[in-house]
């Protein structure tokens, strides 16, 4: 996907010499040392934590330095139930990331609600107040699906363009990095989602 | 015409300053080329476990504490004064190290004093 | 400076007001809801005078899922996945706490293989909790990590059981009202019976790296002490009430299931300091390996599954019932009352680590801010079941 | 070993001069049937109940509120009635209207002579919005965190509590979630099959939202 044609790079690779342009070289080290925010909210996290220990190493990916202060995380990993009451924290943190910055959507209650979808005090899904790059379903999802969703994630980052028109989000001067924290009202969120970063499926209602 | 003896140390000022120098410069074009910042008013605002802070961290502490910081500084001061008479300790005579006994002994009779006065034990 | 004393009643707790201005103000910070070690979400506000906490109000609700409110909406055997994410370290003593209060509403009878299962499974379930919480403990008094590796890895090898039997690591859904879902193998037995056996080991080497390291003793004895009639009092019940020194294990006092077949004894310790509560859960650890031995003997075969029980459409008879178990983290109580209709009119969980918590004010004051997070680790909480 | 309800009631009547105690039987097979205590003397009686030689309660294990909605409630009952001129017993189905109350549950535990739950309750006269009950945390430490969750989920004030907060919903939430006639805020921006309870929560509890998704004519429907 690189705008190098693959074989003149591999004919010269023969001939020894190595070629490689900024951007890859850019996306290779961010791709490759990801910190992860430690924030487990619910069973997600013991998976989290699982997928952290010896078994299933997601060190191998280069993602076990867990941080727990925003401000040195690029990853936040959003494992477990999102309730109405966490909501505005989540968002805080998020925005107290510094940039580039990305979210894993853990669990089928960090998606949707999951499970406890008609409970009152559970937000449907983590992506009504702030953007995600990948889901994970599975309640919990069993630590491979995490590591997937890791890898998923690499290859995202693999993609971003430094320059050019789909520059990547963290570059561009005009894509916000900070989303309006909800505020506590008498019977729900105010707002309830935030409009432009909540986009629903498009049903064709016949 | 051997060169100057001390220019081995300019040049290694130099190495010195341009070492950290040349990365700021760095990330100052990175900054202002490639990506623009773009502080917030919650970005900015200070982390506290993801709450809004509460209370103010600029507030007046326990004066025990004063104290602590007077006697470490204190002792400090008194470590300075030993190092030049540490390295020049073999070619001095009796008197100077009679003299400087005595200053130690000096500082040592106020440790005690505050020891006993008790501004060390740590009340619960 | 006045020191405060523990007291019984929360009303006249002394507060601590700064008489002279050499005391200094209070410093407001929260240890809030993301925090690396207050085992979830789980905030509290805490009043610094320098080092030493003056006051501590814990914040719960943040990962409150309104498991209560879905139960009543759900029929009885519906409710049974929800069990598995309350204390989501511990779902087969969830089941069982679940299963057991509807068998009691019902008066249902479980076969003799069913509750050998119940028994060895809870008992494995105690095993992978209590080795856990140390090494979240030990992770929280500052070795970061290393020991967590050890307790995660034993961890990984019962829930490689779980999964065998129920399909799933953590959330088993294993247990029915009137026995269990699925029959263990022979050699699933044996697998057990080998991992049981392969315990000790691990457990005398991390003893061996918690028990004499003078780091440890000196971060854990004499701190948070708690006294028995405050622990009574307060309704703290598991571990840490025996740590000190009463003697209240609900599989001695209620004796369900088979436990009353099985000998094995009831560590209890005398100061109440985070020091004895670590360490009932290494000596419970041992217990339940001897459980767990006799449990492999004796276990008959036979159904497992009581063939008069309904699954389609399961309707207890109108009335109330009240079933408890000895849940790793304490009393794990359901309260179920039912008005003949599929579902529950009121289905309530007794939190054991949710009560847990009312003392920590009591056990915190007067420490260092070290301290509350070890205080904390050794009450053994899991926002799941505290926030239901 | 332990003695049943009507023992302990006439124990605490005896003890507890005025107290008005009657006995809730439960028909499931566990026979664990309550005594409901009045509210008055509620404090005297726990104090009784905990302090008794015999009885010992010191564990309070669980408290829970609950929420009984207006019941109507059809007894059979041999009414005499003149039928052609001559008394004759018949049969007959009365209506008779229940109220609705609040109501907090108390399981308690013995730990020194370790007897089983002795359950007490109390009621509210109504289920206005701060119904008061009288605390029993001043007894029972481990009422205190639960106390405080009835009160955030059910709404019973409980008088003499030494901290009465919501515990588990955000401060500025207005509603009792866990009450029967509760309607939770229908946040389903996205329902791909909008059936009927939902349609009818959208359109009763707020005015029809612009779902994002362009849904709203959906819920505009007459």
């Amino acid at each position: 996907m690189s705008d190098i044609d693959e074989e003149l790079r591999s004919e010269l690779q023969r001939q020894g010499i190595w070629v490689t342009s900024m951007q890859e070289l850019y996306n290779w080290g961010r791709k490759n040392s990801i910190w992860p925010l430690q924030f487990g909210l619910a069973c997600c996290a013991i998976e989290m934590i699982a997928t952290a220990a010896s078994r299933y190493d997601i060190a191998r990916f280069g993602g076990e330095i867990f941080r727990p202060s925003p401000r040195q995380a690029d990853l936040m990993i959003v494992a477990g139930t999102v309730t109405k009451k966490m909501a505005p924290q989540i968002v805080r943190l998020y925005n107290q990331m510094p940039d580039p910055k990305y979210v894993i959507s853990m669990g089928a209650c960090a998606i949707s609600g999951g499970p406890f979808k008609q409970g009152y005090n559970v937000l449907k899904g983590i992506d009504r107040y702030i953007p995600v790059d990948v889901y994970i379903p599975g309640c919990p999802p069993r630590p491979e699906a995490l590591l997937h969703a890791f890898m998923e994630l690499q290859r995202k980052i693999d993609e971003q363009k430094l320059t050019g028109a789909g520059k990547a989000a963290h570059l561009d001067r005009t894509h916000p990095s900070e989303f309006p924290v909800p505020a506590f009202g008498a019977h729900d969120l105010e707002p309830a989602a935030n409009a432009d970063v909540f986009r629903p499926m498009k049903i064709e209602r016949t | 015409m051997s060169p100057p003896p001390y220019l081995f140390i300019v040049i290694f000022l130099g190495v010195a300053l341009v070492f950290p120098i040349f990365p700021l410069i760095l990330a100052w074009m990175w900054r202002r080329f490639f990506q623009p910042p773009k502080p917030g008013a919650e970005k900015n605002a200070t982390y506290e476990c993801g709450v809004e802070s509460l209370g103010e961290a600029q507030i007046q502490f326990r004066s025990q504490y004063y104290l602590y910081a007077i006697i470490f500084l204190i002792f400090d001061v008194e470590a300075v004064f030993l190092v030049p008479f540490a390295v020049a300790f073999t070619g001095l005579p009796i008197g100077a190290f009679v003299a400087i006994l005595v200053f130690l002994l000096l500082l040592l009779e106020g440790l005690v004093w505050a020891w006993s006065k008790g501004c060390l034990d740590w009340a619960r | 400076m006045t020191t405060t004393i523990q007291t019984l009643e929360p009303a006249e707790r002394p507060l601590q007001i700064m008489s002279s201005r050499l005391e200094g103000e209070l410093l407001e910070v929260s240890m809030g809801p993301q925090h690396p070690s207050t085992h979830g979400v789980f905030r509290m506000n805490v009043a610094l005078d320098g080092e030493i906490v003056r006051k501590l109000k814990p914040v719960f609700g943040y990962l409150h899922r309104n498991h209560e409110k879905i139960g009543e909406n759900m029929s009885y055997l519906g409710s049974m996945p929800y069990t598995d994410r309350l204390d989501y370290f511990c779902s087969m003593t969830n089941n069982w706490a679940y299963a057991l209060s509807v068998e009691k509403l019902a008066g249902i009878e479980v076969p003799e293989r069913a509750e050998y299962l119940r028994i060895i499974l809870a008992e494995l379930t105690r095993l992978q909790n209590h080795a856990s919480l140390l090494g979240f403990l030990l992770s929280d008094m500052g070795a970061w990590g290393t020991p967590l590796m050890y307790a995660f890895r034993e961890r990984e090898k019962i829930l490689d059981l779980f999964e065998s039997l129920s399909g799933s690591r953590m959330m088993c859904d294993y247990m029915r009202f009137g026995g269990c879902r699925v029959d263990a193998s022979a050699d699933w037995l044996a697998g057990a019976k080998k991992i049981v056996d392969a315990f000790p080991k691990f457990l005398d080497e991390f003893e061996k790296l918690i028990v004499e390291n003078e780091i440890l003793i000196a971060r854990t004895q004499e701190v948070g002490k708690l006294s028995a009639d405050l622990a009574i009092s307060a309704g703290i019940t598991g571990p840490m009430l025996r740590a000190c020194g009463v003697n209240y294990d609900i599989r001695k006092v209620d004796g369900y299931g088979f436990y009353p077949r099985f000998k094995f004894r009831i560590p209890l310790g005398e100061h109440g300091d985070t020091y004895d509560r670590l360490m009932m859960r290494a000596l419970e650890m041992r217990e339940s390996i001897g459980i767990l031995k006799q449990a492999f003997e004796q276990i008959p075969e036979g159904p497992i599954m009581n063939p008069k029980v309904k699954i389609r459409g399961f309707r207890p008879p109108v009335g109330e019932a009240y079933g408890r178990i000895e849940a790793p983290k304490g009393e794990l109580g359901f309260y179920l009352i039912s008005d003949g209709s599929p579902n529950p009119y009121r289905y309530r969980v007794r939190p054991p680590s949710f009560i847990n918590l009312t003392i920590l004010e009591d056990l915190c004051l007067g420490h260092t801010v070290a301290d509350v997070m070890v205080i904390l680790g050794s009450v053994d909480i899991v926002m799941g079941e505290v926030d239901r | 070993m332990m003695d049943s309800p009507e023992q302990i009631k006439t124990r605490i009547e005896s003890a507890v001069p005025g107290a008005k105690i009657d006995i809730v039987l439960n028909g499931s097979p566990s026979q664990q049937s309550s005594l409901l205590i009045d509210k008055e003397h509620a404090r005297q009686i726990a104090q009784f109940l905990r302090d008794d030689a015999a009885l010992r309660l010191d564990f309070c294990s669980n408290v829970t509120g609950m929420d009984w909605l207006d019941r109507v409630v059809t007894k059979k009952v041999i009414v005499k009635k003149i039928v052609e001129g001559e008394e004759k017993e018949a049969e007959e189905t009365q209506q008779e209207k229940i109220p609705g109350y609040l109501e907090a549950v108390y399981h308690l535990y013995s730990i020194e002579h370790k007897h089983g739950p002795i359950i007490i309750r109390m009621r509210t006269n109504d289920r206005s919005a701060e119904a008061p009950l009288p605390s029993l945390t001043p007894i029972w430490r481990s009422a205190e965190f639960q106390e405080r969750e009835i009160f955030d989920l059910y709404g019973i004030r409980f008088d003499g509590h030494p901290d009465l907060r919501r515990i588990l919903m955000w401060d500025e939430f207005k509603d009792y979630p866990m009450r029967k006639d509760y309607r939770d805020p229908d946040d389903y921006e996205y329902e791909p099959t909008p059936h009927d309870d939902v349609l009818e929560r959208a359109k009763q509890h707020y005015a029809p939202r612009p779902q994002l998704d362009g849904a709203e004519n959906i819920t505009a429907q007459p």
